[in-house]
């Protein structure tokens, strides 16, 4: 193997890691703040991207369609989640681990066949505005060209995250609700409002993130069943509620990919289970993660 | 009134095979339409229809079989998306002796190893369109002078076959072909970049793939994104007629590619034409290959039960074996040895035609069931082997 | 005293009487309702007694269906012998898979078992010239002598199932039982008393999976086929859901919960295609106004369905 | 060294440093068999952090721990616990879903090895001495009470008896009068006292309050800036001034 | 008059705990709460910080009525509270845990605490900084929940049972501060078992029996009165 191919085979992990990125952000950002697995994020993120071709579609004819409804399909993502925290999630704040699971699982459920019922079984194809249709070139290594685009976003959802955590004290408030909800209350926190706009913020990535994933092949039900897996073993190798670590687990896994697919083509989803429990097993808390008592 | 007849369908409603499954209800429900509007079988048995969500998973699909027998006494049952679940479901049908109608998964398998009489399948299976595939293959691979490729096959039954007798029929027909390396997406996969710029570091002369459905479209809008199809000739995969129209503005032209159904073959065919123009009339499109084939399907089963004169289904599968039917996609006959109808797979460039909104196939090369269908005795020996 | 044995006593004579009272369509979604009782008993040893969600048991079912398909298929074994096998090729799979699991707690506890189903799951997925891929092994028939009608393999499965049950059931009130309950409700302090507690805990994954591979082995010849979904994490979530509906509290609950889901979906699946929405409303419904499962709900209103289980709710201030 | 027969704890330069933060520099500490000791302290001066390293709780960094002769340093907790060392906690660690009973009961099933029992219903075995270990602490008339909603002092109470249903030789006890009221807390340490006498059990245990502290141990130990500073009898203890000017306080 | 309690009645489900409890406090007022073990002292605190609510009374703060409020709206106004099982929060250092609590408060006037100026307090927490507030010690989570509140910018504290299980040096040093936050300006509302740390520096009292107020009158009376010390307090 030359140094190019494994130069493109590098870039390719990269651009995998980055929409898996996307997708687990949220998760991460969710789970790390509030304590609750959210097996529904996956199928918002597919809500998203169907989002995004319906508001591509109704403004087909100028040419921004196609950038507004990237971030278009965020806010509506947004604001399913705002009602669905609303109405739903702040029922199982206190609940226990099972009945959450199952909470967001039903909801994921619930969410495909909202899915299907409104946009119908066809796939649903963006097309991309001309200057994304061919491939860039970099060091002589292929690159699609939308691609850029995706990086880059996936940067700035970084860069944003990094500066919401770090100016702000969500990430601590949520390891103290998670052993006194109480408590926390009595110091004066707010938990039920910061719990929804966290919440929704998640799911506006997760939306987001399925904008950015439409125009890449195609929008096709069941697309979502995939990935959650796949966004679980990022947050679990990465660690639970640590954004450089979701990041990093991503490239991981990610490029875990990319070159499996090279050697050993039908391991590569076997690999990415064998890490994930490797991890578990060593630093259940993952790479950048901390520990918590359970 | 005389007797309804009972006929279930369970396809894959939700799943991988939502969006072909969802094509063959329509076609089916638009042929029992038609039937009865005529009286029914026999011009007295009206067909109802009772439709199944099999999920593309063999457990369920056994399980929602059984209900349509149980429960809702049908007495055939068109399925399934997949394969591996129409041959869950096999053994089922034979027990409770319910005919079973395979139009979609093509699976050689299914009617191979461990026949059933009462399983017919009226889609040419993998093993015929790989060969078909293979024809087309070879005659450019001599013309080009190419020498090594590479396969893409979705990891499971159908791409697994389609792609294993697919290679082995290259090495028959063109020796000096060599086989470089095999990849196999997950099947559900959406990512496939890494695929692209894996194969496309190889520079193989060509690729061959066996993409399922859902993943077919990803892959191919993937890969075109990447100039793959600029640089990689890809002859001869499954670019079915849903592709074509769903992908209708982005996809590459001039692809040498394969399908099962194409209606736009046989628009000479005035059952063809009819079902055409009734089929847009109802669901305001054009039939995709799943709609021909479920449409077939039930018309087969209508010339049974005419040969038969009785619903009777012991009647109606003896009266099936080795019968010539007038379908869609003209006059075919169903194997005796595997109940195999030998209908044709088709070869074609992709070009847009301004008579549809949307590419098909020009130079279209019809291969028939009786060049690409696995020899008699290579069956007997299968089966002797197991 | 003794009225704590009515209820599963009239469980199991409505078990007898009701196949030859519905048609047989209901038989085999009885037949299955037992299959998957059993599995949802079995993981609610884990769940229940032990505190811990698993997200993986199906792959021990999953392990018990293949041994006994592959049997039958293969080598002809009879399948009485087949049940005990498949029992201990699932413990041997946990005795494995498990010790590395009870290191852990709570949602990573959930998370490694789920990636160790997933992990079995891609195994026989992938290796077609064993478990024949994902066509999985077609042509796993029952003996002759539970012929082919629907009543006699359901009263074969009545009889292993209720045979599995009690065997739960003898070990749930044991003292190791209860010392699962004392792992569950404070596991540092078992620890204090002088027992190890990982060890128990790997001992009560094994005995778990070996129930849930002998459910497993009961599917093949039911279905006359396995599939390698069987071990999906999809399949996984299936005892969770009957459990969480009846009742993790109740020893039967698991039971009950799978009446209500395996007939909810018979029920919905034949009118709609749209069953995945139906049944999360239903599940979110349980979750949300039944918190102890249907059981549970019951319990509080009828008194001789309530077992001293060790679970009454502490109340938090 | 001969009278080794005789003590139940010898322990030998005893290490403990959490990351750089030592707790315990150099601790060596004995308890003879049979007494009833007391170990204080300013708060975070470990003494808890002593009773861990006993128990197992926490890896010992250095030194020796040794249980009527035999070395059992770094053992696993429920070796210790099974060896006859058995604890109470300071802040109580009980079963809080379990009925008082049953929390009883598992401890003492432990203690007779009968937890591997598969077999036989739980609920006829160890009937007797469960109730006989409930009276003895006085929780007799909290029975089938789920322990989590006892009060406090009963909460303690639970604590003791299932230190005790292990059948210890030695027992320790963080701050076991903790959030009970005066009579209670007699109470509580005339029981221990009892025991002490009646079965020769050897006891060591913390305190903050004095009553407590200089109303039962035979002998005092106060640890400081992880040594243990001055050792002695009450009287002994009392009187100097270093144990005065870091824990007691002038005005005792 | 920043605090009026007057007339509450609280219920935990159908067992009725407290009857018609009264009880004020001025600015820069040091008030103890006596009792037995549960008499309801406890169950008062939480009631004024909306922790459990109340069916019937009302708590007015500064005229306004808090009954019914959600406890994180009590604290805003300036209402801190010291729980008597301390709810540290394990999983965060002594530091994070400060810094959690840290937040402005509707009717506090002085300057703002810092976590150095609540070190200044409890030198001791200083060097635990970076200690996870799992670890501590119970006499340091004692000093860590008091600090804690502080960082909320409290003009009213409640704290339950403040020195259990601290060393009785810390005691003696605890009260100093108490005096010094007094001084400062902080009204502080304390429950306790221990009578003599009680006595020695409170300035009034109310004495709490099976949750009704028996008594309230200043240290210097209730000194002298034997008849309540002896009938309620045991001493
Ligand atoms: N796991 C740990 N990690 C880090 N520091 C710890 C840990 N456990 C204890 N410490 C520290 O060790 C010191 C001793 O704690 P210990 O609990 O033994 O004190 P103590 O003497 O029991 O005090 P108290 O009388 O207040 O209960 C404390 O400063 C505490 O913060
Ligand atoms: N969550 C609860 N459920 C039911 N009753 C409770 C609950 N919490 C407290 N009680 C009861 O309320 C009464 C008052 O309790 P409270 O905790 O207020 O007493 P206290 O004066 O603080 O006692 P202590 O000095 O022991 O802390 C007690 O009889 C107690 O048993
Ligand atoms: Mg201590
Ligand atoms: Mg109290």
């Amino acid at each position: 193997m030359d140094i190019t191919s494994i130069f493109t085979q590098f870039l390719s992990g990269l651009t995998y890691g980055t929409i898996l990125f996307l997708v687990a952000a949220g998760l991460s950002l969710i789970f790390g703040v509030m304590n609750i697995l959210n097996f529904a994020h996956a199928a918002l993120w597919l809500m998203g991207a169907y989002f995004s071709y319906t508001f591509w579609n109704l403004m087909q004819e100028y040419s921004f369609a196609f950038w507004l409804s990237i971030p278009l399909a965020g806010f509506a993502a947004a604001a399913v989640g705002w009602f669905l925290e609303v109405v739903l999630i702040k029922r199982i704040y206190k609940r226990e681990l099972h009945e959450q699971l199952l909470i967001t699982y039903s909801i994921a459920l619930i969410l495909s066949d909202t899915i299907k019922l409104t946009w119908g079984v066809t796939n649903k194809l963006i097309v991309r505005p001309e200057m994304l249709r061919k491939p860039v070139f970099i060091f002589g290594s292929p690159l699609d060209s939308y691609f850029i685009l995706v990086i880059l976003s996936g940067a700035a959802v970084a860069i944003g995250l990094w500066w919401f955590l770090k100016y702000t004290r969500y990430g601590h408030i949520v390891k103290a609700a998670v052993y006194s909800r109480e408590m926390v209350a009595a110091l004066g926190i707010p938990i039920p409002r910061i719990y929804t706009w966290v919440f929704t913020l998640g799911i506006f990535l997760a939306g987001f993130a399925g904008g950015i994933q439409a125009p890449i092949g195609s929008i096709t039900l069941g697309m979502d069943n995939a990935i959650i897996i796949q966004a679980f073993c990022v947050v679990v190798i990465g660690g639970f509620g640590s954004l450089l670590g979701t990041l990093v687990g991503s490239l991981i896994v990610g490029e875990v990919m990319s070159f499996t697919i090279l050697f050993w083509p039908e391991g590569a989803m076997v690999l990415i289970f064998v890490i994930t429990a490797a991890i578990l097993i060593v630093r259940p808390w993952g790479l950048f993660g901390t520990p918590m008592r359970t | 009134a005389a007797e309804p007849y009972n006929l279930g369908v369970a396809l894959g409603l939700t799943g991988a095979g939502a969006l072909y499954s969802a094509d063959g209800v329509e076609g089916i429900k638009l042929a029992v339409e038609e039937i009865n509007a005529k009286g029914g079988l026999l011009g007295q048995h009206k067909i109802e229809l009772f439709i199944r969500d099999s999920q593309t998973k063999p457990d369920v699909g056994v399980r929602e079989v059984k209900d349509l027998i149980l429960r809702d006494k049908i007495r055939a049952v068109i399925n399934d998306y997949s394969s591996a679940v129409a041959m869950a479901v096999k053994p089922i049908a034979q027990e409770y002796k319910v005919l079973h109608i395979a139009s979609i998964s093509n699976s050689e398998n299914i009617t191979m190893i461990n026949p059933s009489p009462y399983t017919f399948q009226v889609v040419p299976n993998s093993y015929m369109q790989a060969k078909a595939a293979a024809v087309a293959i070879a005659k450019m691979a001599k013309q080009k002078g190419w020498k090594e490729f590479i396969t893409i096959a979705s990891d499971y039954e159908w791409g697994r076959s389609t792609q294993a007798s697919a290679v082995k029929f290259l090495k028959e027909t063109s020796p000096d072909l060599t086989l470089k390396k095999e990849f196999w997406p997950r099947l559900g996969e959406t990512q496939f970049t890494s695929y692209i710029t894996g194969i496309m570091a190889m520079k193989p002369d060509f690729v061959l793939g066996s993409v399922a459905s859902n993943d077919n479209v990803a892959w191919m809008e993937q890969a075109k994104n990447y100039g793959f199809f600029d640089k990689i000739p890809y002859p001869g995969s499954l670019i079915t007629v849903t592709e074509l129209m769903l992908q209708a503005k982005t996809l590459t032209r001039g692809i040498i590619a394969l399908t099962r159904a194409p209606f736009f073959a046989h628009m000479d065919n005035p059952m063809m034409a009819d079902f055409v123009k009734n089929y847009r009339a109802k669901y305001n499109k054009y039939p995709s290959d799943w709609a021909v084939l479920c449409y077939d399907a039930v018309y087969a089963l209508k010339q049974g039960v005419e040969k038969a004169k009785t619903i009777d289904t012991e009647k109606v599968k003896d009266a099936m074996k080795g019968m010539t039917v007038d379908l869609t996609r003209g006059r075919l006959t169903f194997r005796t040895i595997d109940n195999q109808l030998s209908c044709s797979s088709y070869t074609g460039t992709i070009a847009d035609d301004p008579r549809y909104p949307f590419p098909i196939y020009k130079d279209i090369i019809e291969i028939k069931g009786s060049e690409s269908e696995r020899p008699e005795s290579e069956i007997l020996a299968a089966r002797k082997a197991k | 005293m003794k009225n704590k044995y009515l209820f599963p006593a009239a469980l199991f004579l409505l078990a007898v009487v009701l196949p030859f009272i519905v048609p047989e369509f209901w038989v085999h979604v009885l037949t299955e309702i037992l299959i998957m009782g059993l599995f949802a008993a079995s993981f609610n040893m884990i769940f229940g007694y032990m505190g811990q969600l698993t997200f993986g048991h199906a792959a021990y079912y999953g392990v018990g269906a293949y041994t006994t398909g592959l049997l039958i298929v293969k080598a002809n074994v009879p399948l009485l012998v087949c049940l005990p096998l498949s029992m201990l090729s699932a413990g041997l799979c946990a005795a494995v898979l498990g010790y590395f699991c009870v290191k852990l707690r709570g949602i990573y506890f959930a998370i490694l078992t789920m990636a160790f189903g997933q992990l079995v799951y891609y195994i026989i997925f992938q290796w077609y010239t064993f478990t024949g891929g994902d066509n999985g092994l077609q042509g796993i028939v029952p003996p002759a002598f539970l012929g082919k009608a629907a009543n006699p393999y359901y009263f074969f499965t009545l009889i292993v199932v209720t045979l599995g049950m009690i065997a739960l059931w003898i070990i749930s009130a044991s003292p190791f039982g209860y010392t699962m309950r004392a792992i569950r409700d404070n596991a540092e302090r078992t620890e204090f008393i002088g027992i190890n507690i990982q060890r128990y805990m790997h001992l009560n994954f094994i005995i778990a999976a070996m129930f849930a591979g002998l459910a497993g082995a009961l599917w093949g010849p039911f279905n006359r086929s396995v599939a390698p979904d069987l071990c999906n994490w999809h399949h996984s979530g299936m005892p969770v859901f009957m459990t969480v509906m009846g009742g993790p509290s109740n020893f039967l609950g698991p039971l009950v919960g799978s009446a209500i889901y395996t007939m909810l979906m018979a029920f919905v699946t034949s009118f709609t295609e749209y069953w995945p929405m139906v049944s999360g409303i239903v599940i979110i419904v349980v979750v949300l106004v039944m918190p102890g499962g249907l059981l549970g709900l019951l319990g509080e209103k009828l008194p001789f369905l309530r077992q001293n289980e060790g679970n009454a709710k502490e109340t938090k201030g | 060294m001969d009278d080794t027969g005789k003590l139940v704890l010898q322990i030998d330069r005893l290490k403990k440093s959490f990351g750089k933060y030592t707790v315990l520099t150099d601790v060596s500490y004995s308890l003879p068999k049979g007494e009833i000791a007391a170990i204080i302290g300013p708060n975070g001066a470990g003494k808890s952090t002593f009773f861990n390293l006993i128990t197992g709780y926490h890896l010992v960094d250095g030194g020796t721990i040794r249980f009527m002769g035999r070395e059992i340093t770094n053992w696993p907790r429920h070796r210790i616990a099974r060896k006859g060392i058995s604890r109470a906690f300071q802040v109580s660690n009980i079963y809080p879903r379990l009925t008082t009973f049953e929390n009883v009961r598992q401890a003492i099933l432990t203690q007779q090895k009968r937890t591997l029992n598969i077999f036989t219903p739980a609920h006829r075995l160890a009937r007797k001495n469960t109730l006989d270990l409930l009276e003895l602490t006085g929780l007799l008339s909290h029975v089938d009470t789920v322990a989590g909603i006892l009060s406090q002092g009963d909460k303690k109470k639970l604590e003791l008896a299932l230190a005790l249903a292990g059948k210890p030789e030695l027992l320790l006890l963080d701050e076991p009068t903790a959030g009970m009221s005066s009579e209670e807390t007699h109470e509580t340490m005339q029981l221990v006292k009892r025991l002490n006498r009646e079965i020769g059990l050897s006891i060591l245990f913390t305190e903050h309050d004095i009553s407590v502290i200089f109303g039962y141990a035979q002998k005092l130990s106060v640890l400081y800036q992880g040594m243990v500073i001055a050792e002695g009898t009450p009287e002994e203890v009392r009187n100097n001034e270093e144990a005065q000017k870091c824990y007691l306080g002038e005005e005792v | 008059m920043i605090l009026e309690v007057s007339g509450i009645n609280t219920y935990y489900g159908t067992s009725h705990i407290l009857f018609d409890v009264a009880l004020h406090m001025k600015r820069g007022e040091l008030v103890c709460l006596l009792g037995r073990n549960g008499s309801g002292k406890t169950t008062t605190l939480r009631s004024i910080m909306g922790l459990t609510i109340p069916k019937r009374g009302t708590v007015m703060f500064h005229g306004e009525e808090l009954r019914g409020r959600p406890s994180y709206y009590v604290a805003q106004k300036g209402i801190g509270y010291v729980p008597d099982n301390r709810l540290i929060f394990p999983d965060l250092t002594v530091r994070e845990n400060l810094e959690i609590a840290r937040k402005k408060s509707e009717h506090y006037q002085g300057e703002p605490w810092t976590v150095e100026k609540v070190c200044d307090i409890f030198p001791h927490l200083k060097k635990l900084e970076k200690h996870l507030g799992g670890h501590l010690s119970g006499g340091e989570q004692q000093m860590l929940t008091i600090a804690r509140t502080l960082m909320g910018n409290p003009e009213l504290i409640l704290l339950d049972e403040p020195v259990e299980g601290l060393a009785p040096l810390i005691v003696k040093d605890f009260a100093e501060k108490l005096i010094m936050l007094k001084e400062m300006g902080v009204t502080i509302l304390f429950s306790e078992q221990n009578i003599r740390f009680s006595l020695a520096i409170a300035e009034r009292a109310y004495v709490i029996n099976k949750g009704r107020i028996e008594y309230e009158g200043t240290i210097a009376e209730l000194s002298k009165n034997e008849d309540i010390k002896q009938k309620y307090l045991m001493i």
